[in-house]
C-alpha cells in the first residue's frame, strides 16, 4: 500500500510550524514542534492521545482557547506569518485565512455541525462569509460541491438538519464546508474515528482524491497509524508534545528510528500478528444460542396502530465452548449490543433459547468511564459483586475480611498496585478503568464472559495492553471470551473463532484462519479491505 | 398528533384532579359561605334560605356533578358572595373577566420586562471578556435575585411612592378610566415582579451560552472565519435560548403566583387579590374556576413552550 | 311620649349644629371618596348583615325612624309615632313629601311590604330578626301605619330603623336598590366599590352636601394610609393610632368612641376557665392601661363590662373592679386559690383579618405570662373564628369585638343569657337570665336602668370574659371637608359632609 | 498529583459559608440569647430609631428589632430545614422508586405532579393550612407537600438517566438487589445534583415562609418570623421604616447566602471532575 509521492514541480511550501510551542497555564504541551506541508501532500501527524497533535493544529487554525500560549515559534502560511511567539493573536488576520484558504475537518461529526441549523445552510454560510455571490449562486455551489463529496440526493441533504443524516454523510458535509472554498491547506482532525470501518475506507479514499484534483496541502491528524500509511505522504511521530521522528511514510514505517516509534507500529492489531491460541481442546459449551431473535416495539407509531416489532437480532444460534474466544464482528447497528443483552436477560423482547452453562456470567463494557460507578473507591467495586454473590448463594459467602483479600489479590491480577485501592474511578485513567472493570467481571469467576467491544475506546498502546491481560487471565482462569468489535484486526488477534454479523443476522461463522483468508461472504470481505 | 392528544388528555386529566381537589378542600375546611355572608347576626330560617337558595342544602357529590355538568356546558356559575346590578348573583365569568385584564397586563408587562432586559443582558454578559465586569454582573444578579418580590414591592413602595414620590401607592387607576394611568401604575408592581426574575434569566442564558459556546460546532464556525458576533448571534444564541424559553415557561408560572402576593402588595384588584378573597369568603364557584383558569394558563402555557421547543429545535420536531 | 321628645330636642341641637358651621361656609357640590374595609355583602338593605354594609346603605335607605350621632332615635320616614301603654301596637304617621330616589311617594303600602318583608310575614323568612315579633301591619289610613307585636318590648322601637323600599321591590332590591335617604345608588363594582349620587328630593332640608359619593375598597388598612397621603381617598375611618398620628399635620383627624366591645371572650366551659377565680385572675392579669396605650395609643375606652360607654345604661363604676392596670398578685392569689399555682396553657383563637385584635393579643400574652399562664396565639381566618368559636365554640378563649349594631344596650347584654343562641362564651348565671327576663318585661325606665347596672355588674363580678375596651373610631379627612359627625353605631353619614372654601 | 485533585477553594464558597455561618450562627444563638427579650414590650421604647442600643431600632410595641431578627432567623431556618428534608427525603423515596422501576405507578405519581404543578403553590399552601389550621408544624408540612413534586422531578430524571448506566447494569448482572441498587448504587451517584437542589429548595422555602408570614397564613405571633415582621411593618413605612427595612434585609441576607454557598458547591464539585 504505498503511496505514490506527487512528485510535481509546482509543489510549494504552504505551511511552515518552526518551533512552535504551546502552554497552558505554564505548561508546555507542545515543545518546539517544526513541521512543513507543501502543496499536493498529505502529512499525517500520528501520536497516542493527548500527544499534543489537537493543541498543534487547533494553533495552526487559530481556534486555540484563551488559556493556551504561544511561547515560542512561528506559523507561516502561503508565505504569510500569521502568529509568533511574542506577537498577540490577530483575529483579522486569521479571519482572512480562515475558511477561504484554510479549513479543517473536526474529529466529532456529531457535534460539530450546529444541530439547529440545516446542513445547506452551515456550508452556505462559508461561501456568503467570503465571497459575493449571490444567493441561488451559492445554492448551486454547496449543491455541487455536496455531489462531488459523495452526497447523492444533494437537494435532500441541503434540507436536512444535521440528526436527520448518518454519521458518515455528516462528515461528508464537514468534508463540503473545508473544500467548497478551494482553500489551500486542509486540516483534518481524526475524520474517520468516529465512523464505522467501511465509512472510513471511504471517507479517506475521498480526502485523497480530494487532495489529488486539488493538490493542496492537507495535514491529517490520526492515532491510527495505519490508517496514516494508507493516506500520508509523510508523518511526523508526536510523543508528549515533542517530535520525535518525521519523515517519508514508508521510511517511517520499514525503519523506525526511534524505540517509542517501533512500540506504536507493534502496538497495531495487524493480521500480521496473529492469535496465539490458547484454546484448550474441549467439547464442554459454556453458552447455546438457539434460533435468538430481539426485537424493539417500535414507539413512533401513533396510539391507533398496532406496536410494529422492529428486530435487532433475527434467528441467531451458536454455541461457545469452554475456554475458546468467539468474536463478533460487523458494522454499527448491526445487532452485536442487542444479542448480548439478550444472553445475559437483559433484553425485554426476544424468541429462542439462551442456555447458560455457567452462572452468573458477566460484561464488560466499551465504555470505561461509565462502567464504573464513580461514586464508589476500587476496593468497594471490587468487593461489591462478591457480597451480592454470598446474598444469592449462601455457599459463596464469604466475611469482609476474606472478600477484603480476594478484591486484592484480583487488582493484583489486572496488574494494578495496592495503592489503587482507596481510589475513586475519576482518579484514573483510561487504560486503568478498564482493567478494574474487567477485574470486577472477573471477580466471581464466572466461567463466561462478553466484551462488548471493551478496548474501542482506547488508545493503541493501551488496546494492546488489555487485550494481553484478558488472553492472559483467560488462560489462567479458563474463560470464555465473547469478545465483540467492529474492529476486525483485534478481532483477530483475540479470537479462536469468527461470527460476522449484519442487519441482524449472522451471516458467517468459523475459524479465525479461514475467516480472514477464505471469506465466503462478500460482506466479510469489505471488512477485510 | 399523538403528542396533541396526549397532551389534551393530560390537560383534562389535571383539570379534573385539579377542580376535585379544590371541591374536596372546601368540603373540609371549616367556615361555609353561608355563615360569612350573614355573619353572625342572621336568623336561622334566613341561613336555611340562603344555603337553598345557592344550593348548598344538596349532597356535596351532586354539587359536584351539577357543577361540573354546567362548566362543560360553559356555565361557570354565578358567585356565592358577590351580587350584580341586575337582580342576580355576579356571575363567575363577569367577575372574573373584570378581574383578569388587571392580573393578565400585570404578566405581560413583566414578561415583557423580563425578556426585553434579561435577553441582552445575558448575552452581553456572556461576550463581556473581563473578569471584573463578569464580577459585577455575577454578584448584581445574585443578591437581586435574593430579594423576595413582597420585599421588593415594599421597597418599591418606600423609595419610589413615599420618598421620591413618583407614583401614589395604592392610587390604582382601572384601566377603563385611563390606560395610559393604568400601565403606568402597573408599571411599579411590575418591576417588583420582573426585577428577580430579570436577573435569573440572565444568569440563566448567560450560562446557557457559555455551555454552548463550549461546544464543537462552535469550533466549527469560528474555522469557517465567522466574527464573533457572527458566532454569537448566528450560531449561539438561538441554540442557547432553548433551555431558556422553556425557563420562561415556568417563570410565567411564577408570575402568576407572584402576582398574587404582589397585587396584595400593591392593592391591585386582580385575580390574585379575588382568589385570596374569596378563598378567605368560602366563594367556592370563584375559587373553582379561577384554579381551573390558573392551572389551564400554567399547562398550557407549557404545552406552548413545547411547541416552540418543537419548532426552534429540529431534533425534537424528528423524534416525535 | 319620652322618645319621640327626645328626638325632638336633639334634631333641634342638630339644627344648631349645622347653622354654625354653615356660617363656616359650606359649599354645595364636590364629590369625594370614601375609603372602606371590605366589600358589600348585600344591596338589599334587609339582607344586608355585614357592619361594612350597613354604614354605607346608611346612606341610601331609612326607616320610619333612624339614629342620630348622639344614640337617640329621631324621625325619618315616619313623621312621628306612638306605642300603646301594653307596648303592643306601634302606630306611625308617614311624613309628607319623603319621596324614593325613583320619584314617587313613599305610601302605606310600601312601608306595610317593607315592615311585612322584613317580619318574614311574606315569605315565611325573616330577615331581621327582632321584626319576628310582629304580628300584623295595618293601614289604618294613607298617612297611618299600624303595628301589632305579639310581646312588649321596650327597644323593639329601635327596630324600626328597618329600610322602607317600594312595595314589591324586593325581588330587585340586589340590582336596583331605591330608599329614601340623602343618596341616591348610581353603581356597585365588587372588590372596587359603590358610588352613591346625591338625592336632590331628600326631605331633610339643605341636606345632603355632595354630589357623588364614592365608597372605595382599599385592601388594607396600610394602603388606605398611602391612597389618604396619594389624594386617592378623602376620607377613611377605622384608622390605627400610628396612622393617625402619621396623619396629624396634613389632614383633619378626629375619633370618638365605637360601638365595638373588645374583649378577651373565655369559653366558661372550658376546663381551667369555668372556675370563676381563674376567670378573676384573668381579669387581674390584665392591664388595659398599656393594651390602650399600645394598641389604641391611649384613645380607647377602658370597661369592665359589655357596655358601651356611650349608651345611656352605662355603668362607669365597674372599671375600679379589676383596676386598669396589672394586678399580678392579686391574679396570682385567685390562681394559687383556683388550684392552678403554676398556671396552665391558654390557646387564645384570633380572627387574623383584624389587626387591632391581633395586636392586643400579643400584648395580653406577655401580660398572661407574667401570672403564670402560657398563652399561645391561634390566629385564624374570618370563616374558621365564625365556625369554630362562634357558633361551634370550640375554642379556648378569644380577642374579638362584639358590636352594638343598633342602640338597644339589650343588644350587647341579652348574649349572655345561658341558652341565648349567641352565648358564645357559655356564661351560665340563673341570676341574670332571671333578671334579663325582669328587665325585657319592665317598662318602667328608671327600674330599667337599674337593672341593666345590676346585669352588668353580674358579667364583670362573675369575670363572664375579660372585658378590655371600647376601642377609638378615628376617621381622617381631607382638610378641606368639614362636617363630618361620628355615630355610636357603623355608620358613615355623608349627608353632612361638604367642601369648605 | 495529590494537589491537582483537591477540591479548588473559591470566592462563592468562601462568600456563601460567611454569610450562611453567620445568619446560622445569629439563628441558634437566638434560640438561648438576645440582647433584648423578643417578647417583653416598652411603651416608652415605641419606634426607636436605629442606635447604639438598638442596632435596628425597635418595633410598634418597643420590642428591639435585631432580637426578633435573630429570633426569626431561627424560626425561618428551622422551618426551612424541617421544609427541605421534609421534601427532599420524601421525593427522593418517591423519585427513586417511579423513576427506577417506571410503569402505572410512575404514570400516577407523575399526573398528580403535574397537577400539584400546576395548582399554585400558594392556593395550595392556602388551603393546607385552612385544612390543618396555622402553626409552626402545619407550615412545615404545607411547604413540604409542595415542594416535593420539584424534588421528585429532580430525582425521577436522575434515576432515570442512571437507570441505564453501565455500571448499575453491571450490578444488575451481578445480582445486587433492587434497594440496594437504589440507595447505595445510584443516591450517592445524584448527590451533587440532590445538593444543588436542596440549596435552591432552601431558598424557595425561606421565600415561601415568608411570603406566608406576609399573607398572614405563616407562623403566629408571638413567634417571630421574618416575613411576618415585614408584613406587620408595612403600616410603618413611614414612621419607621428600618422596621420593614431590617427583616427584608436579613431575608435577603440568608437567601444570598444560600445561592452562593450552592454555586460554590457547584463550582467546587465541578473542580473535582476536572
Ligand atoms: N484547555 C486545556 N487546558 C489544559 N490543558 C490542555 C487543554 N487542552 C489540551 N490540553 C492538554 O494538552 C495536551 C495535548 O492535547 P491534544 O488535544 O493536542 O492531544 P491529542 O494528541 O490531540 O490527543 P487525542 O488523540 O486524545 O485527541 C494534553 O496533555 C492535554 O491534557
Ligand atoms: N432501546 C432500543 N429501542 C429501539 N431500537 C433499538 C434500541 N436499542 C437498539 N435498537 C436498534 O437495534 C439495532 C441494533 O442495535 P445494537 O445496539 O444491538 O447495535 P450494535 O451492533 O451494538 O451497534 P454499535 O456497534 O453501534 O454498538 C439498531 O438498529 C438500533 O437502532
Ligand atoms: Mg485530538
Ligand atoms: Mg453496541
Amino acid at each position: 500500500m504505498k503511496v505514490e509521492q506527487q512528485k510535481d514541480s509546482k509543489q510549494k511550501k504552504i505551511v511552515q510550524i518552526e518551533d512552535l510551542s504551546v502552554s497552558f497555564d505554564g505548561m508546555e504541551v507542545v515543545k518546539h514542534v517544526n513541521i512543513e506541508v507543501n502543496s499536493g501532500e498529505i502529512v499525517g501527524i500520528v501520536g497516542e492521545s493527548g500527544s499534543g497533535k489537537s493543541i498543534t493544529s487547533l494553533t495552526l487554525m487559530g481556534l486555540l482557547s484563551k488559556q493556551a500560549q504561544v511561547t515560542s515559534g512561528k506559523i507561516i502560511v502561503d508565505g504569510e506569518v500569521l502568529r509568533e511567539a511574542d506577537r498577540p493573536f490577530d483575529e483579522r488576520l486569521y479571519r482572512r485565512f480562515q475558511g477561504s484558504r484554510m479549513s479543517m475537518i473536526f474529529q466529532e461529526p456529531m457535534t460539530s455541525l450546529n444541530p439547529t441549523k440545516k446542513a445547506g445552510v452551515q456550508v452556505d454560510e462559508i461561501v456568503r462569509l467570503h465571497t459575493d455571490l449571490e444567493k441561488e449562486k451559492r445554492y448551486e455551489k454547496v449543491l455541487e460541491t455536496f455531489q462531488a463529496v459523495g452526497l447523492k440526493d444533494a437537494k435532500k441533504v441541503y434540507d436536512s438538519y444535521p440528526h436527520q443524516l448518518s454519521g458518515g454523510m455528516r462528515q461528508r458535509v464537514m468534508i463540503a464546508m473545508a473544500v467548497i472554498l478551494h482553500p489551500d491547506l486542509i486540516i483534518a482532525d481524526e475524520p474517520t474515528t468516529a465512523l464505522d470501518v467501511t465509512i472510513q475506507t471511504q471517507i479517506v479514499e475521498l480526502l485523497k482524491d480530494i487532495n489529488k484534483s486539488e493538490q493542496n496541502a492537507m495535514l491529517f491528524i490520526t492515532h491510527d497509524l495505519n490508517l496514516a500509511r494508507r493516506i500520508c505522504h509523510k508523518v511526523v511521530v508526536m510523543k508528549d508534545g515533542v517530535v520525535v521522528e518525521a519523515d517519508e511514510t514508508e521510511k517511517i514505517f520499514m525503519h523506525p528510528k526511534e524505540a517509542y516509534t517501533r512500540n506504536l507500529i507493534e502496538a497495531v492489531p495487524s493480521r500480521l500478528k496473529p492469535r496465539i491460541s490458547v484454546k484448550k481442546e474441549s467439547n464442554t459449551k459454556v453458552l447455546t444460542v438457539k434460533d435468538l431473535s430481539v426485537y424493539y416495539e417500535d414507539r413512533t407509531n401513533s396510539i391507533f396502530k398496532k406496536k410494529e416489532k422492529q428486530y435487532a437480532v433475527e434467528h441467531v444460534s451458536f454455541d461457545v465452548y469452554e475456554g475458546e474466544s468467539l468474536g463478533l464482528v460487523g458494522e454499527s447497528g448491526c445487532g452485536k449490543t442487542s444479542l448480548s443483552k439478550a444472553i445475559l436477560g437483559m433484553q425485554e423482547h426476544m424468541s429462542g433459547e439462551v442456555s447458560c452453562h455457567v452462572s452468573r456470567p458477566q460484561m464488560i463494557f466499551q465504555d470505561p468511564y461509565s462502567s464504573l460507578n464513580p461514586s464508589k473507591t476500587i476496593g468497594w467495586l471490587l468487593m461489591e459483586p462478591l457480597r451480592a454473590a454470598g446474598i444469592l448463594d449462601k455457599k459463596c459467602a464469604m466475611s469482609k475480611a476474606d472478600r477484603k483479600a480476594a478484591a486484592y489479590d484480583m487488582l493484583a491480577r489486572v496488574g494494578m498496585d495496592e495503592k489503587y485501592f482507596h481510589r475513586l474511578p475519576s482518579e484514573l485513567s483510561g487504560g486503568q478503568r478498564q482493567r478494574i472493570s474487567i477485574a470486577q467481571a472477573l471477580i466471581t469467576n464466572p466461567g463466561f464472559i462478553i466484551a462488548d467491544e471493551p478496548v474501542s475506546a482506547l488508545d493503541v498502546t493501551i488496546q494492546a495492553q488489555i487485550m494481553e491481560l484478558l488472553q492472559k487471565l483467560q488462560e489462567e482462569m479458563n474463560l470464555s471470551y465473547l469478545f465483540i468489535s467492529h474492529d476486525i484486526n483485534v478481532v483477530y488477534h483475540m479470537c479462536d473463532r469468527i461470527m460476522v454479523m449484519k442487519d441482524g443476522r449472522m451471516i458467517e461463522i468459523g475459524e479465525t484462519e479461514d475467516i480472514f483468508h477464505d471469506p465466503k461472504e462478500a460482506y466479510t470481505k469489505s471488512l477485510l479491505v | 398528533m399523538k403528542f396533541l392528544i396526549k397532551k389534551i388528555c393530560t390537560l383534562i386529566m389535571t383539570l379534573f384532579l385539579v377542580s376535585v381537589a379544590a371541591f374536596l378542600a372546601f368540603q373540609v375546611i371549616p367556615g361555609d359561605v353561608v355563615r360569612s355572608i350573614l355573619g353572625t347576626e342572621a336568623t336561622p330560617e334566613r341561613e336555611a334560605q340562603l344555603r337553598e337558595e345557592l344550593g348548598l342544602d344538596k349532597p356535596p357529590v351532586e354539587r359536584y356533578i351539577s357543577w361540573a355538568d354546567d362548566v362543560l356546558h360553559g356555565d361557570f356559575g354565578v358567585s356565592y358572595r358577590y351580587s350584580k346590578n341586575m337582580n342576580e348573583m355576579m356571575p363567575v365569568k363577569e367577575l372574573i373577566g373584570d378581574k383578569l385584564p388587571v392580573t393578565l397586563y400585570l404578566a405581560v408587562l413583566s414578561f415583557v420586562m423580563i425578556v426585553l432586559v434579561s435577553i441582552p443582558l445575558g448575552v452581553l454578559w456572556a461576550k463581556c471578556g473581563s473578569r471584573f465586569l463578569d464580577a459585577v454582573f455575577g454578584v448584581l444578579t445574585q443578591v437581586t435575585m435574593a430579594v423576595p418580590s413582597f420585599f421588593l414591592g415594599i421597597l418599591v413602595t418606600y423609595l419610589c411612592g413615599i420618598v421620591l414620590k413618583w407614583f401614589v401607592p395604592g392610587g390604582y387607576i382601572s384601566y377603563q378610566e385611563n390606560m395610559t394611568g393604568f400601565l403606568a401604575y402597573l408599571l411599579f408592581p411590575a418591576i417588583s415582579i420582573a426585577l428577580p426574575k430579570i436577573a435569573m434569566t440572565a444568569r440563566f442564558l448567560r450560562n446557557s451560552m457559555l455551555t454552548e459556546m463550549k461546544l464543537d460546532y462552535v469550533r466549527t464556525a469560528y474555522s469557517k472565519g465567522c466574527s464573533k458576533n457572527q458566532v454569537m448571534f448566528g450560531h449561539v444564541l438561538k441554540n442557547a435560548m432553548m433551555p431558556v424559553i422553556t425557563f420562561l415557561g415556568m417563570m410565567i408560572a411564577e408570575i402568576l403566583a407572584g402576582s398574587i402576593v404582589v397585587e396584595q402588595v400593591f392593592a391591585l384588584p386582580g385575580i390574585g387579590r379575588l382568589l385570596i378573597s374569596s378563598v378567605g369568603t368560602r366563594d367556592l364557584p370563584v375559587v373553582e374556576i379561577l384554579i381551573l383558569y390558573i392551572t389551564f394558563v400554567v399547562i398550557f402555557v407549557y404545552f406552548i413552550v413545547d411547541i416552540l421547543y418543537r419548532v426552534i429545535d429540529p431534533r425534537i420536531r424528528k423524534s416525535e | 311620649d319620652g322618645t319621640g321628645e327626645s328626638s325632638e330636642d336633639t334634631s333641634s341641637k342638630e339644627q344648631n349644629v349645622q347653622e354654625t358651621e354653615i356660617s363656616e361656609g359650606p359649599v354645595y357640590g364636590g364629590s369625594v371618596v370614601v375609603g372602606i374595609q371590605q366589600d358589600i355583602d348585600s344591596l338589599d338593605p334587609h339582607k344586608a348583615t355585614a357592619a361594612g354594609t350597613k354604614e354605607i346603605l346608611f346612606n341610601v335607605f331609612e326607616g320610619l325612624v333612624k339614629p342620630d350621632e348622639n344614640g337617640n332615635l329621631i324621625c325619618a320616614v315616619a313623621s312621628d309615632y306612638s306605642i300603646s301603654d301594653d307596648g303592643l301596637v306601634y302606630t306611625f304617621t308617614l311624613r309628607d313629601g319623603v319621596k324614593f330616589h325613583n320619584g314617587n311617594d313613599v305610601t302605606c303600602e310600601d312601608v306595610k311590604y317593607s315592615l311585612e318583608r322584613a317580619a318574614g310575614l311574606l315569605d315565611g323568612t325573616p330577615l331581621v330578626a327582632t321584626l319576628q315579633t310582629i304580628q300584623s301591619v295595618d293601614i289604618l289610613d294613607d298617612k297611618t301605619v299600624q303595628v301589632t307585636v305579639d310581646t312588649p318590648n321596650t327597644e323593639l322601637i329601635y327596630s324600626f330603623v328597618t329600610a322602607i323600599i317600594p312595595a314589591g321591590s324586593g325581588e330587585d332590591a340586589e340590582a336596583n336598590p331605591v330608599g329614601t335617604g340623602p343618596f341616591s345608588f348610581v353603581s356597585y363594582t365588587p372588590q372596587e366599590g359603590i358610588v352613591l349620587a346625591k338625592n336632590e328630593n331628600y326631605w331633610q332640608e339643605g341636606l345632603p352636601y355632595l354630589d357623588e359619593v364614592d365608597f372605595k375598597i382599599v385592601g388594607s388598612a396600610d394602603t388606605a394610609l398611602l391612597e389618604l397621603q396619594g389624594g386617592s381617598i378623602d376620607i377613611y375611618a377605622y384608622l390605627t393610632d400610628s396612622q393617625a398620628n402619621e396623619l396629624k399635620d396634613s389632614f383633619n383627624v378626629i375619633s370618638s368612641p365605637s360601638n365595638v366591645v373588645q374583649a378577651l371572650f373565655l369559653n366558661n366551659d372550658y376546663e381551667p376557665l369555668s372556675d370563676v377565680k381563674v376567670r378573676q385572675a384573668i381579669c387581674y392579669a390584665l392591664d388595659k392601661d398599656m393594651v390602650n396605650e399600645f394598641v389604641a395609643g391611649g384613645n380607647g375606652t377602658l370597661i369592665s363590662s359589655a357596655m358601651l360607654p356611650t349608651l345611656k345604661y352605662y355603668y362607669e363604676d365597674l372599671n375600679d373592679l379589676y383596676g386598669t392596670s396589672a394586678n399580678v398578685e392579686k391574679a396570682k392569689e385567685l390562681l394559687t386559690e383556683a388550684g392552678y399555682a403554676d398556671g396552665f396553657d391558654l390557646a387564645i383563637a384570633v380572627p387574623s383579618v383584624y389587626e387591632f385584635h391581633m395586636q392586643t393579643a400579643e400584648v395580653v400574652v406577655e401580660q398572661l405570662k407574667a401570672v403564670g399562664i402560657n398563652a399561645t396565639i391561634d390566629a385564624v381566618e374570618w370563616n374558621t373564628w365564625l365556625e369554630d368559636v362562634y357558633t361551634n365554640r370550640e375554642y379556648q378563649a378569644t380577642i374579638s369585638g362584639i358590636t352594638c349594631s343598633d342602640l338597644t344596650p339589650g343588644y350587647l347584654l341579652n348574649r349572655f343569657q345561658t341558652d341565648s343562641k349567641k352565648n358564645f362564651v357559655n356564661f351560665k348565671s340563673t341570676e341574670y337570665d332571671e333578671l334579663w327576663k325582669a328587665t325585657q318585661a319592665t317598662q318602667d325606665a328608671a327600674e330599667k336602668a337599674a337593672d341593666y347596672k345590676k346585669l352588668q355588674t353580674i358579667l364583670a363580678d362573675e369575670a363572664a370574659s375579660a372585658f378590655i375596651q371600647v376601642p377609638a373610631n378615628t376617621t381622617a379627612f381631607n382638610k378641606n371637608l368639614a362636617g363630618y359627625k361620628f355615630y355610636p353605631i357603623y355608620v358613615q353619614d355623608m349627608s353632612t359632609v361638604y367642601f369648605v372654601k | 498529583m495529590e494537589n491537582k485533585k483537591r477540591k479548588k477553594w473559591n470566592g462563592y464558597l468562601a462568600a456563601g459559608l460567611f454569610m450562611t455561618g453567620l445568619a446560622v450562627f445569629l439563628g441558634i444563638l437566638g434560640y438561648f440569647w438576645t440582647p433584648y427579650s423578643t417578647t417583653a414590650m416598652s411603651a416608652a421604647e415605641k419606634f426607636t430609631a436605629p442606635s447604639m442600643h438598638h442596632i435596628f431600632g425597635t418595633d410598634n410595641f418597643g420590642r428591639d428589632i435585631f432580637s426578633r431578627v435573630m429570633q426569626g432567623l431561627g424560626t425561618t431556618l428551622v422551618i426551612s430545614t424541617s421544609v427541605v428534608l421534609f421534601s427532599a427525603v420524601a421525593g427522593v423515596l418517591l423519585g427513586a422508586f417511579t423513576g427506577y422501576f417506571g410503569g402505572i405507578l410512575d404514570e400516577i405519581l407523575m399526573r398528580i405532579t403535574d397537577a400539584v404543578n400546576g395548582f399554585p403553590s400558594i392556593l395550595l399552601t392556602l388551603v393546607i393550612i385552612s385544612l390543618l389550621g396555622k402553626g409552626r408544624q402545619n407550615v412545615i408540612i404545607a411547604l413540604g407537600i409542595v415542594f416535593i413534586p420539584s424534588f421528585v422531578r429532580i430525582v425521577r430524571g436522575e434515576f432515570l438517566r442512571l437507570r441505564d448506566a453501565d455500571y448499575i447494569k453491571r450490578a444488575r448482572l451481578m445480582g445486587v438487589g433492587r434497594l440496594r441498587i437504589l440507595f447505595i448504587h445510584i443516591l450517592p451517584n445524584i448527590f451533587s445534583v440532590l445538593l444543588v437542589s436542596v440549596m435552591i429548595g432552601f431558598n424557595n422555602a425561606i421565600l415561601a415562609e415568608s411570603g406566608m408570614s406576609y399573607l398572614g397564613i405563616g407562623v403566629q405571633a408571638p413567634d417571630a418570623s421574618l416575613g411576618m415582621m415585614l408584613s406587620d411593618a408595612q403600616g410603618y413605612l413611614q414612621t419607621a421604616p428600618w422596621y420593614a427595612l431590617f427583616p427584608g434585609l436579613a431575608i435577603v441576607w440568608i437567601v444570598l447566602g444560600f445561592s452562593l454557598l450552592g454555586e460554590g458547591i457547584r463550582k467546587w464539585d465541578g473542580s473535582r471532575a476536572e
